[in-house]
């Protein structure tokens, strides 16, 4: 046991720290620190930002762009960004649809898709979730039907996060409705500018637009964007869910939001010991969690994941909810005024949208029942 | 010691649940009622003048029904129950209640007059940038000018302060203390600038910025009225209660009918006793709320400033609890589609929120009562 | 809706305010106020003094000491006694068995049983509990067989609580192992001086004997004691149970214990701001739940009870064992204490004890589980 | 930044695992060993003491192994998977790391030596009654007579220290500061009066009352050691939370199998989903304490003592929490059978709470973490 990092891994440290506060964009950065939303632009510069510096997928196959990191300099990666307010990689290309494709897709798909999706050229959109599904993924019902060498999509997916901006979107579709539900899937690689894809803005409780429902009506997708074998969808879906929970737990975003909290409010927490006490608690359990992570990163190197990385999604996201709420109860009334006075006003002005669209956070992804399902059958065998 | 509600008070509850229902048992309509400004249903506001539940609170001198707080309670409820983002609570118990308290005999009947009639509404501009929950005024402050009075300075967050007819004021004396003024922003001189905003329940509010802004002093003029002031507030607190009530019976109601209805893995949710079992504590949440509720309007009805501000701060507590208990674990156990602006139970969560900051939430409430723990060797609703 | 009392119930609560403080023997109720275990002697003779003055039973039928008060009244009447360390006439005599031989006895039992189970001259434990049924109580496998007019018990009961004073014990035994479970049931009093009757204390973690395994091995008991029909012990046991959760929310003597620990840890209070939210926290709780008691009791009145009454049980319990969690940190490292110093010292000597002890409270009696299932299913109909 | 043990680490805890396992895995014989005086297994502790364990944080030159905190830690938690009633927070944890920071180098070797043997038992006696966890002594006095030293007052909750052979005793010094000082009972001429009594878990304590008792200075004579105190209770902290880890891995192990063997209305209790989700619940409690547990040891081993006192009270914090949580939902779950002294879980929740107010609850932590909240802008375990 070593509580220090090695003097290479302390290095490697203030190099990453180094670069994510000079090398990436000043204003992004500020706008992340504030919570602001991102402009699609801004996601798009910041993730080709750290490309060019070979930052935005170390854990991809190094052919493609990985780095052949350790799971703690990974780890060391993912906290200085955060801690820098530097915007994550777009995890819908860097976290899941890259990895799939490094894993199953073709020479050809390799070749065609992984470097503009590490630069984000292509924006990847999600289509699993359907309207009746939720959190019984296997039973979905977008059918794709063989027409020739192409498919014919038909269907309608939902939760489709940032799915405005998306270029391609990656889908599972139903390819056998005779066989047992999970047996029938595949995955499709979709263009979203094909006829007959149609993206639909749902509104959230918070006022935001940033999900959406897909429609797929009559969508012709050539044969060459199947990922894998046909039917091997629930492989690829495996993989990739598995493949979201590294790293899953905000640690990093969430402290930052804490501190940013402590600065703001000083005079209000001073002022009321639950306060100073809720405070406490809450950096109490990220350091657990963190040093939970930590545990998990330095475990998992090459093997199956440790047990552990279950409680990663399941604390994260219960602490990043309790952490809105603190800083909701801290401005308490000014979270319902104009915001015109100053910054602080401001900040407090959008903590109730966050609260609320922070609840999503136990639901979306794997919600935290599911996580407890994982961690009671799985680990617990219960 | 009594918790039923008499003959009349159940077909006040039941007048108003049919009005209210009516407007708003479609939510979408209360999506279309918050899309625009001024974010309420000026239809509806006149129904509810007709049926006399604006003037509820008032003396029939001043133009109201004289009915008490279980009757004004009863109200808050039904509107909670349907989301209704009428400005009941603050036009009627908050800006009305102060006109009511501190008024002279003209203004109560000229300014609650014209409330009940549904012909003006009120706003009250009392909240100020940086402060928590105070019942007096020091960033507006009232100047004497011959015979007149001037406003000075900024609020914020006024409750439907851009739509309202007639501004309740509060402003810090030139010999200190705290009083109020009658503002009505189309005669006044002087700057009134008012900017109105949604709220994140999609209800409005409004920054109102006075520039020696003529005003007619409420009541006696210099008066410190910074204890009705509180009182009100006070009593507003056991009112919003009310309204949250209502809007956490629908909540779990809302949650019980989609666990037993959305089926997933094939079967309805309520296969699934983990959730069943967080509907449960749901359900005790709400009863102890209920019950806390209930009390507090009593407490408010027997009339005495003193246990009043202890009940408001007791129900303030509980029903902050659960609102966020039940608020939570409502859109939980929906999930995603809890999420969506378009579906009601997640909007219910926005509004508690936005109603548990408004007048003080949880955590301030119960500072409060820390400072009286030792007065008592316990508390004793029987005495 | 009316807060106060009326002029009579508060005349009412004045009354038995002074008896319950004048007429009870001192030495209990400080015992009582000082957390001590009660003596058998203390018990009978504190449930004597109530009986003579027609306060030991005042819900039974009038024509066996029943009062015919309100509901309302019997809420004053109990949080009273418990105001004033009066202890709570024995559950076992007053709450389960009194009630069920009044609605189910013969008239020899009543005239038998009643008066002497009012005034405690018979002594009841409770013969429900079995070691492998747990809260699936008709599973149950103590056997009755006939013989002549008799019956022969063999079987085991466990969680008798007291049992080692009892005079009698109300029991639940299979008369018919043929049919579904419930409907095999019959309940029998036997005389706990029976030959075959064995009672083995259980010592629990704290320290404690108040709980005995109760053996039964070929005893005999007449047929004149059972209850009812043969085969419709289910019935009274659903009465009884039904019965226990009436007042079962321990609300009175909760708010005595937290009125102590600020009494006795003042400065402790005063000194830690959580402290104080804590208290303010149970206060609120408390008043809460007892305004819910008194909200059900005034419902009840001859109807069906008011659904909410399921909750006091359940909360009721979790703020008896959050009150006596809150003692032990009050305590500190006073808990581990010889006591030798003062009343102070030993009061908190003994806390961490019925802190323990108080764990069973969300187990027995219908776990809390139990009450969530009863929530769920019969109010809110999941 | 590495979690792991090294080989010979792993080594110690299979060896201490087997010998702790073959004394309690039958847990009627920790029920046998705390039944009577001294309350722990007198030949176990000899046992111990040929495995080195006893000796293992002291230098060579004292008679120790001269291993670290992690080793330590590893012996601590083995312990507490057992629920082993041995003294081996108090006697080497506790006095024996005081003997070992403050005692000159002859005391060192005899009262180590003797210790590390087991040929004597040490004890603490620094609580005193009223005090407040706290590093200071007050009411017991240290007083200078010739040559000598005598001490008067009263010592409370003394871990094993009416069985001790030799007793560690702070006392306030007569310029000030705290002091410390060893006395030997058999030979202290003046009164050492001893009164044992079991504590709820079954172990012992003893109050000790001191009247114009000889003892000799620890270290330097009249020397203030309060901040050596400070920081042996904080290391004691970190090792009891080591010793809690143990505790809480063995019930929710217990309880984990309880719910696939336990049958109720027909089926086992991992049926119900509610139940498997707390059990779950319980195992996200259990895994971040373990990470806080592993990391605070370390911090222990890198030796600074601001970092210590910081480490101990956030491990301290969050080992409370979790004991808690995990000590109560260990017997909820199993319903009654763990209220029973003959079964093993419910037990272990009387230690755990023992445990949690011996050195400082998880209120107690946090109120000093409290007090460096602003002195970080975040925690940053990696710097």
């Amino acid at each position: 046991m070593q509580l220090a990092l090695s003097e290479e891994d302390r290095a490697f440290q203030q190099e990453m720290r180094t670069f994510f506060t000079t090398e990436v964009d000043e204003s992004i950065r500020r706008s992340v620190a504030e919570g602001r939303e991102l402009t699609e632009d801004q996601i798009r510069e910041s993730m080709q930002t750290l490309n060019k510096a070979g930052l935005a997928v170390p854990h991809w196959p190094e052919e493609w762009g990985g780095r052949g990191w350790s799971e703690l300099r990974r780890h060391i990666w993912h906290e200085e960004m955060q801690a820098a307010c530097v915007p994550v990689p777009l995890a819908f290309n860097a976290s899941m649809i890259g990895p799939v494709i490094a894993q199953f897709g073709s020479q050809e798909q390799k070749e065609r898709f992984l470097p503009k999706t590490a630069n984000l050229d292509i924006w990847w959109s999600q289509g699993f979730s359907e309207p009746d599904a939720g959190s019984d993924l296997a039973s979905l019902r977008t059918t794709a039907v063989r027409d020739g060498d192409d498919w014919i999509v038909n269907g309608q997916k939902t939760w489709t996060t940032l799915g405005q901006y998306g270029d391609w979107i990656f889908t599972l579709v139903r390819t056998d409705p005779e066989v047992k539900k999970q047996a029938g899937i595949s995955m499709l690689l979709i263009d979203m500018s094909s006829e007959g894809v149609e993206v639909r803005p749902i509104e959230l409780i918070d006022g935001g637009y940033e999900v959406n429902e897909v429609w797929f009506e009559d969508v012709r997708v050539p044969g060459e964007n199947l990922v894998g074998e046909v039917n091997s969808g629930w492989t690829q879906a495996k993989f990739l869910l598995g493949n979201e929970r590294v790293g899953v737990a905000p640690v990093g975003q969430t402290k930052r939001v804490l501190a940013r909290a402590k600065e703001l409010a000083r005079d209000v927490i001073d002022g009321d010991p639950a306060f100073k006490a809720r405070v406490v608690d809450l950096e109490n359990e990220l350091l657990a969690l963190e040093l939970t992570a930590l545990r998990v990163a330095a475990h998992s190197a090459g093997a199956e994941p440790h047990p552990a990385s279950s409680v990663l999604k399941l604390k994260g996201t219960e602490l990043q909810q309790a952490v809105s709420e603190l800083v909701v109860d801290l401005g308490g009334p000014a979270t319902l005024g104009s915001g015109a006075d100053d910054g602080t006003a401001d900040w407090f002005r959008r903590s109730v949208p966050i609260y609320l669209n922070l609840r999503k956070a136990s639901i979306y992804g794997g919600s935290n029942e599911v996580q407890r399902q994982i961690i009671s059958r799985t680990i617990l065998g219960l | 010691m009594d918790f039923t509600y008499d003959d009349e008070q159940t077909a006040l509850r039941d007048a108003v649940r049919g009005l209210v229902g009516k407007a708003y048992s479609d939510y979408e309509n209360r999506r279309r009622a918050v899309a625009d400004d001024p974010g309420f249903d000026e239809k509806l506001w006149t129904q509810l003048a007709e049926m006399g539940v604006l003037g509820l609170p008032f003396s029939e001198d001043d133009g109201g029904v004289g009915a008490g707080p279980v009757e004004i309670g009863i109200v808050c409820r039904e509107l909670g129950r349907v989301l209704a983002p009428e400005p009941y609570l603050s036009a009627v118990v908050l800006a009305g209640g102060l006109v009511a308290a501190v008024g002279t005999a003209e203004q109560r009947s000229d300014v609650l007059g014209a409330l009940a009639a549904g012909e003006s509404v009120l706003a009250l501009a009392h909240h100020e940038p940086g402060a928590r929950w105070t019942p007096s005024a020091s960033g507006v402050t009232a100047t004497q000018a011959g015979d007149g009075w001037t406003l000075s300075g900024v609020k914020d967050a006024v409750p439907h302060g851009a739509r309202a007819d007639v501004l309740v004021v509060s402003a810090a004396l030139p010999d200190g203390g705290t009083g109020l003024f009658l503002v009505d922003p189309s005669t006044s001189s002087g700057t009134v600038q008012r900017e109105g905003y949604p709220l994140p329940d999609g209800t409005r509010a409004a920054r109102v910025a006075l520039d020696g802004a003529t005003a007619t002093p409420l009541g006696e003029a210099g008066r410190d009225v910074e204890a009705s002031i509180a009182t009100v507030l006070d009593i507003a607190r056991v009112m919003a209660a009310n309204e949250a009530l209502g809007m956490l019976q629908t909540q779990l109601k809302a949650t019980t009918e989609y666990l037993t209805s959305r089926k997933q893995f094939g079967v309805t949710l309520n296969t699934f006793q983990a959730l069943t079992f967080r509907a449960a504590d749901m359900y005790t949440s709400l009863e102890l709320a209920h019950s806390m509720v209930d009390w507090a309007t009593m407490v408010v009805a027997a009339g005495d400033p003193v246990a009043v501000a202890d009940a408001a701060a007791r129900v303030g507590l509980q029903v902050s609890r659960a609102g966020r208990h039940i608020g939570q674990e409502a859109i939980q156990l929906h999930g995603g589609i809890a999420m969506t602006a378009e579906y009601a139970v997640g909007n219910y969560t926005s509004h508690l929120t936005v109603l548990d900051h408004l007048l003080g939430d949880g955590g301030h409430h119960r500072r409060t009562l820390e400072g009286s723990v030792f007065e008592h060797e316990s508390v004793e609703p029987l005495g």
